[in-house]
């Protein structure tokens, strides 16, 4: 009979820790302009590579190359950038406020800025995003006033949703910002519900599903891919790898599958990844993948490659888990540089008007904070009421619940 | 007045639902063509066609998450889980979803969903085709929990809980399905033919969600019973001879307090059956707002008469079941206590 | 700006229906032996293919063909024949003992036999399965007592687990066989925790996870894919594809992806589909998949392709939504007919001792049913006590359940 | 001896446990190389290795349902749920797998796992980050459920708890885990350092699962209370000058049933505290408990001081949270009724 040595457990490690030099020559960065753009109705077998490859578009000189490339106008680009660099100033002034107590949480979004300030404007009035809590560039590109953003992180007397959530997990039906959860994953399948909804009213309207790298593990997954697989609901499932879960590395949930896009193929469904720190590809394949939606084609897998240059959060501190200037070496980049880059080298921006906007972007977000501040922050000023605390739990309030206001007092 | 089973009448629901609001859809596991294991939605499809009434996949996180978002798109939902024991994969979405979307979107995003599904043993189905896990989302703010007893009921309570701009658990018990079941598994079957509940009118109609009904009156002891063990309290009055008051609840959640508390205060003793485990069973917080509302009238303690603590067993099922002598047991212990 | 058509929601439908002529013609069916074998540590990558085949031994003529042929002797060969006969037989007489009232419920393999009981002979002593209620033939083909698998449906006093669980949920640790759940898909992933906690310990002991075709739809095969991958567990995951979930077709779970084998792919798990009515094929991909775990190459998947000839369990009658004449016409045949002419063909075996084992199991099926029958049926004679109704949920009876049992009076 | 906060003395309830038995093992989302959100697992894969504490993907099915396979082959696993709130995707594994394995395989494979997560509010976490879900488990046949609320219980229960043979839901009330909170957000935070029960052992001891601990003897009423809640119930205590008996029940599931009647048998008054919402939670049981075994002793309703029957709010975090004052009125209207 034959003998086998012990078996041992593989527990997958990032390359470099704390201390170490950041490496990531292990992430292949293939030439902008280099993947192919396949017809919309392509057959899925036959772009299995795309789940493997990056979209790139905008190349190291800052030039918009290959058939990715084009989708769209200077005027739209500038609108962009106006986008993410309000998200910046944003995300900055927030984590401030965060630290002076005027709210008890925030997350930001440094880095991935172009993924959801790209990707808002490849939809169309109606469509519904099913974001997470790093998405808030769906409604800043969606014009959705920065005052009620804020109302909500301050869970003051003029939060849209009553002081009742955590901040940052906004809600905006009018928008197409499907509410937050707070748990990870559950709006996915919940995306591809609502798609097939708008297939069974005969509508045409999409869903764009969202989710982060290390959620890919939970359930809800691989529910939203087989309902969406087997339905062909109109839906964009959209997964931004930002490298990081929390603490963990993108390796202990991706395992030993080469990428997050690749999870697609086993379903049919068409998977792409793309370079989410340039506007540009995001855009693109955005678009390309609204389409197939809209078209009657079904779903899309899109895989966002980026990195979280920031914490995961106020509560955490990433010098604990990682090299302090990992995020330097990201081979990506910088998504609002690149875009900056990009229209200087088209003529139509420039250093000094950049730097000019990027003052008036900052006063747009102190006087809209200066706004919401007059209807109080966490632990000052107004509040919203205790009898909201007990409304909206139904339609109609059932007795039970009548019973425990009045004994509260409100 | 036609006479209808419990099935018929679910799915004269269903039919009149769909029938008069296109946003009504149904699916579940082979809920499609083949029309349920228990045929509740037999014909529904070939009535309204394969894109509102189909099959899914078996995942029942699938089934209700995608519930969730056609409610959030405008749809009406009103989907089955095969098993009420096959629920828990399907529990977050229902418990940290459809539960708060309401709440934490301030009514930007509603939930009007139906999750039906077959619940209670009788029917030698061991553990994983026998359970009761009402209890597990009465503790949920945001969501309504039903239990018809009988056809009539079923239909109405189905149609509003359709109707209900919340989501709404509906569970049905099985061993009523073709007849009431009194606990006497020993005893010829009684089809619902014979019953007053079984007419059943064909149209639109419904029995509003958070009103019990009192299914015998009477001035000893007042019983809260709910599905199946409604049956086997009024078989337990009967052969006691113990003028029991029988409250069906019908809906768990909201409840109707005041019909509770008016009956024990007027009778001064309760018994409380159902066919649920019992510790953290529903039972626990009726006996627990029966002592608050009714605390100077009680001239006994609250019993309550339930299944046991372990899992529900195949060849021990009627050992396990809360039948009629265990029942009357209680009543008489009510009565002498 | 650009008008789009109203969408519409695709909802899967098999073929045919009843009423309808069977039609297979859509499964293709590769010659026996063309699928090549690769070494057991051929990079995942390089055998995609694998997953979207069907890798089959026994050719029409009954002849083992190809480099697949040959992981089992002769003698072996009889002995799956004699495995597999037991097990129909073993069917047939506990689907008439339901029909007699002798236990409530009873599911059969008609069609399936090879799959479990080729897989088992592939397993080393001390290896654990993490079965469904559709593979019997691991306890056949491991000698396991009828006898015991009958006290269980019978549920009587010498049922091994005292009555508490359905018919067919048989538990048994000796025997590598993991207590049946009835919770779909639940097992899959504890396969994989045994498997890792194998490795954990250093040991040289492989699990083996079984799911049915439509289960894979079920969150805890997303869970075990996942942690296989990411912790290389020694685990052989099988998705046993009978074509058919209760009335469901597999279209529906399966969706717009190929196979089910290809959603292994998405996690760079390696995937191979097997012809599940080949004894020979199973045996020898089962014990690719078997090597593969135990020499710490982590896991595989594998799809054993084959069909549910019988109805789904007693209570389920397959003429109202399939065709009655379906299984004649599933292209890869009967299990047990074909080892047997490949039996022949090789000269060990003919048509009339064929025959004298068949009426030999016969009467041993029937001499361990007159003795468990000893031990009682579902309503007649011996039973569990209703003591074993309480004990054994806790290893030792709290208070409250100890209360309990003297209200019961036992 | 050594002082320690409620993380340490639950880090080294692992550690001691990790020592002396090679087959407990500890994993879940970013608790290998970071030690978890709330640190609890700090060190320990330095210690152990990766193999012994690892991160996890984040599946909660994935946890537990890994956990399971690992207790059947003989390990014992002790696997953190980042917060309570996440369990629900868990929830079918531990309810349907975990809970009734030994019982359906009679004993031949049994799940010695332990679920740690914390739980409660008091930490402005939202819905999401401060739920308390006990009942949710309490109701479910096989489980056993532990809530400490201090730094030695914590460590001595959830050794037992690693010892014990079968599941265990371990609720970690993260409010307490720096320092004793009785419900006073506006006053100054207390350390542990200055709470006599921060006093722990280095090494290995137990505290038996199902024994409750008297943490104030009284005489006018019994205040049934876990976790945060022992604190507030004796704040309110203090501030109403009520002699209350406070019992810390330390665990649900089994539950010391004979010290809480004894108590209320003495005071013939009850009171009921917890964090998570009225309807159906444990609390219920607790009530349905002590009239039954105390009805001819009771002289006033028990009552149930407890998070209202709505999601955690966030900004409304105080009027949410059953602090003092109501814990207080509760405690005089007992004596009054
Ligand atoms: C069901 C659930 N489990 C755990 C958590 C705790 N948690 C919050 S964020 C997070 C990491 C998510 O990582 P990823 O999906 O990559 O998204 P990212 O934060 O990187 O955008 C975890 C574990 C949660 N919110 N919900
Ligand atoms: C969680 C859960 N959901 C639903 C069921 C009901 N059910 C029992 S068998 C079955 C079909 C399973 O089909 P498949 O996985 O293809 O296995 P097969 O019966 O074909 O072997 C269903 C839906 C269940 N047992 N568990
Ligand atoms: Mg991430
Ligand atoms: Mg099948």
């Amino acid at each position: 009979m034959e003998t086998y040595g012990p078996l041992s457990l593989h527990v997958p490690e990032p390359e470099v820790r704390p201390g170490d030099t950041p490496d990531f020559s292990s992430v292949k960065i293939p030439k902008a302009g280099s993947v192919p753009r396949p017809e919309i109705d392509a057959d899925p077998r036959d772009i299995r590579d795309l789940a493997y490859s990056i979209i790139r578009v905008l190349d190291r000189e800052g030039e918009a190359v290959g058939p990715w490339a084009g989708s769209l106008s200077p005027d739209e680009l500038m609108a962009g950038l106006r986008h993410m660099m309000t998200l910046r100033a944003f995300d900055a002034r927030m984590v401030m406020a965060q630290r002076q107590g005027k709210t008890s949480f925030y997350m930001q979004h440094m880095g991935e800025e172009a993924v959801s300030c790209a990707f808002r404007r490849a939809l169309a009035p109606g469509d519904m995003n099913f974001p997470t809590y790093r998405q808030a560039g769906l409604l800043i590109a969606g014009d959705y006033p920065m005052v009620d953003m804020m109302n909500q992180i301050f869970s003051n007397e003029a939060d849209p949703i009553k002081g009742r959530q955590l901040p940052v997990m906004y809600s905006s039906k009018e928008h197409g910002f499907f509410s937050i959860s707070g748990n990870l994953g559950t709006q996915y399948i919940q995306a591809v519900g609502w798609a097939m909804a708008s297939a069974i009213s005969r509508d045409t309207k999409i869903a764009a599903g969202w989710i982060g790298d290390g959620s890919t593990a939970e359930s809800d997954f691989h529910a939203a891919l087989v309902f969406a697989s087997t339905y062909r609901a109109p839906v964009v499932l959209n997964i931004v790898n930002n490298q990081w879960a929390i603490s963990t590395f993108q390796g202990i949930a991706r395992g030993g599958s080469g990428t997050f896009a690749a999870r697609g193929l086993g379903f049919g469904i068409p998977a792409l990844r793309v370079d989410g720190n340039d506007y540009l590809a995001v855009h693109a394949v955005a678009k390309w993948a609204v389409e197939r939606a809209r078209r009657g084609l079904g779903p899309t897998l899109i895989e966002h490659v980026t990195y979280r240059v920031g914490a995961h959060s106020t509560s955490d501190d990433p010098s604990a888990y990682r090299p302090k200037t990992e995020s330097d070496a990201w081979p990506l980049g910088d998504p609002i540089l690149r875009l900056k880059n990009h229209l200087i080298r088209l003529g139509t921006w420039s250093v000094e008007r950049h730097k000019q906007m990027e003052a008036e972007i900052l006063d747009t977000v102190i006087a809209a904070q200066k706004q919401a501040e007059k209807n109080g922050t966490l632990h000052a000023g107004g509040k919203p009421s205790v009898r909201d605390m007990f409304e909206g739990v139904y339609a109609e309030m059932p007795p039970h619940l009548r019973r425990q206001r009045q004994k509260a007092g409100v | 007045m036609p006479r209808m089973t419990m099935i018929e009448a679910i799915r004269s629901a269903m039919d009149v639902s769909m029938g008069r609001d296109e946003k009504v859809v149904v699916f579940g596991e082979d809920v499609g063509y083949f029309g349920g294991v228990f045929r509740c939605t037999a014909g529904l499809q070939q009535k309204y066609g394969t894109s509102r009434c189909f099959d899914t996949p078996i995942s029942e996180l699938g089934i209700v998450g995608a519930a969730i978002g056609m409610a959030a798109y405008g749809l009406r939902p009103c989907v089955e889980i095969q098993f009420a024991d096959y629920v828990y994969p399907a529990y977050d979405q229902i418990v940290s979803e459809a539960a708060r979307l309401r709440y934490r979107s301030a009514g930007q995003f509603t939930c009007p969903i139906v999750i039906r599904m077959p619940t209670g043993g009788g029917i030698f189905g061991g553990q994983t085709h026998s359970q009761s896990p009402e209890a597990l989302f009465t503790h949920v703010s945001g969501l309504k929990v039903v239990v018809p007893s009988n056809p009539a009921d079923a239909k109405g309570l189905l149609i509003a809980a359709i109707e209900d701009p919340d989501p709404v658990i509906f569970l049905e018990p099985k061993r009523l399905y073709n007849g009431p079941f009194d606990g006497h598994h020993d005893r010829p079957i009684m089809a619902w033919s014979k019953h007053e509940l079984s007419e059943v009118p064909d149209g639109h109609y419904s029995v509003p969600l958070g009103k019990a009904a009192i299914r015998r009156e009477g001035s000893a002891v007042t019983v809260l019973a709910y599905g199946t063990m409604v049956y086997v309290a009024q078989a337990a009055a009967e052969e006691t001879g113990i003028d029991a008051e029988i409250i069906d609840l019908r809906t768990l959640l909201p409840l109707d307090l005041d019909a509770v508390v008016a009956s024990v205060k007027k009778t001064g003793r309760c018994v409380i059956v159902h066919e649920a485990t019992l510790t953290s069973g529903f039972g626990a917080e009726l006996a627990a707002l029966v002592q608050e509302h009714c605390f100077y009238h009680l001239e006994a303690p609250i019993q309550r008469v339930t299944g046991w603590d372990t899992p529900y067993p195949h060849a021990q099922e009627w050992d396990y079941f809360p039948g009629p002598k265990r029942v009357g047991e209680a009543l008489v212990a009510a009565m002498e206590a």
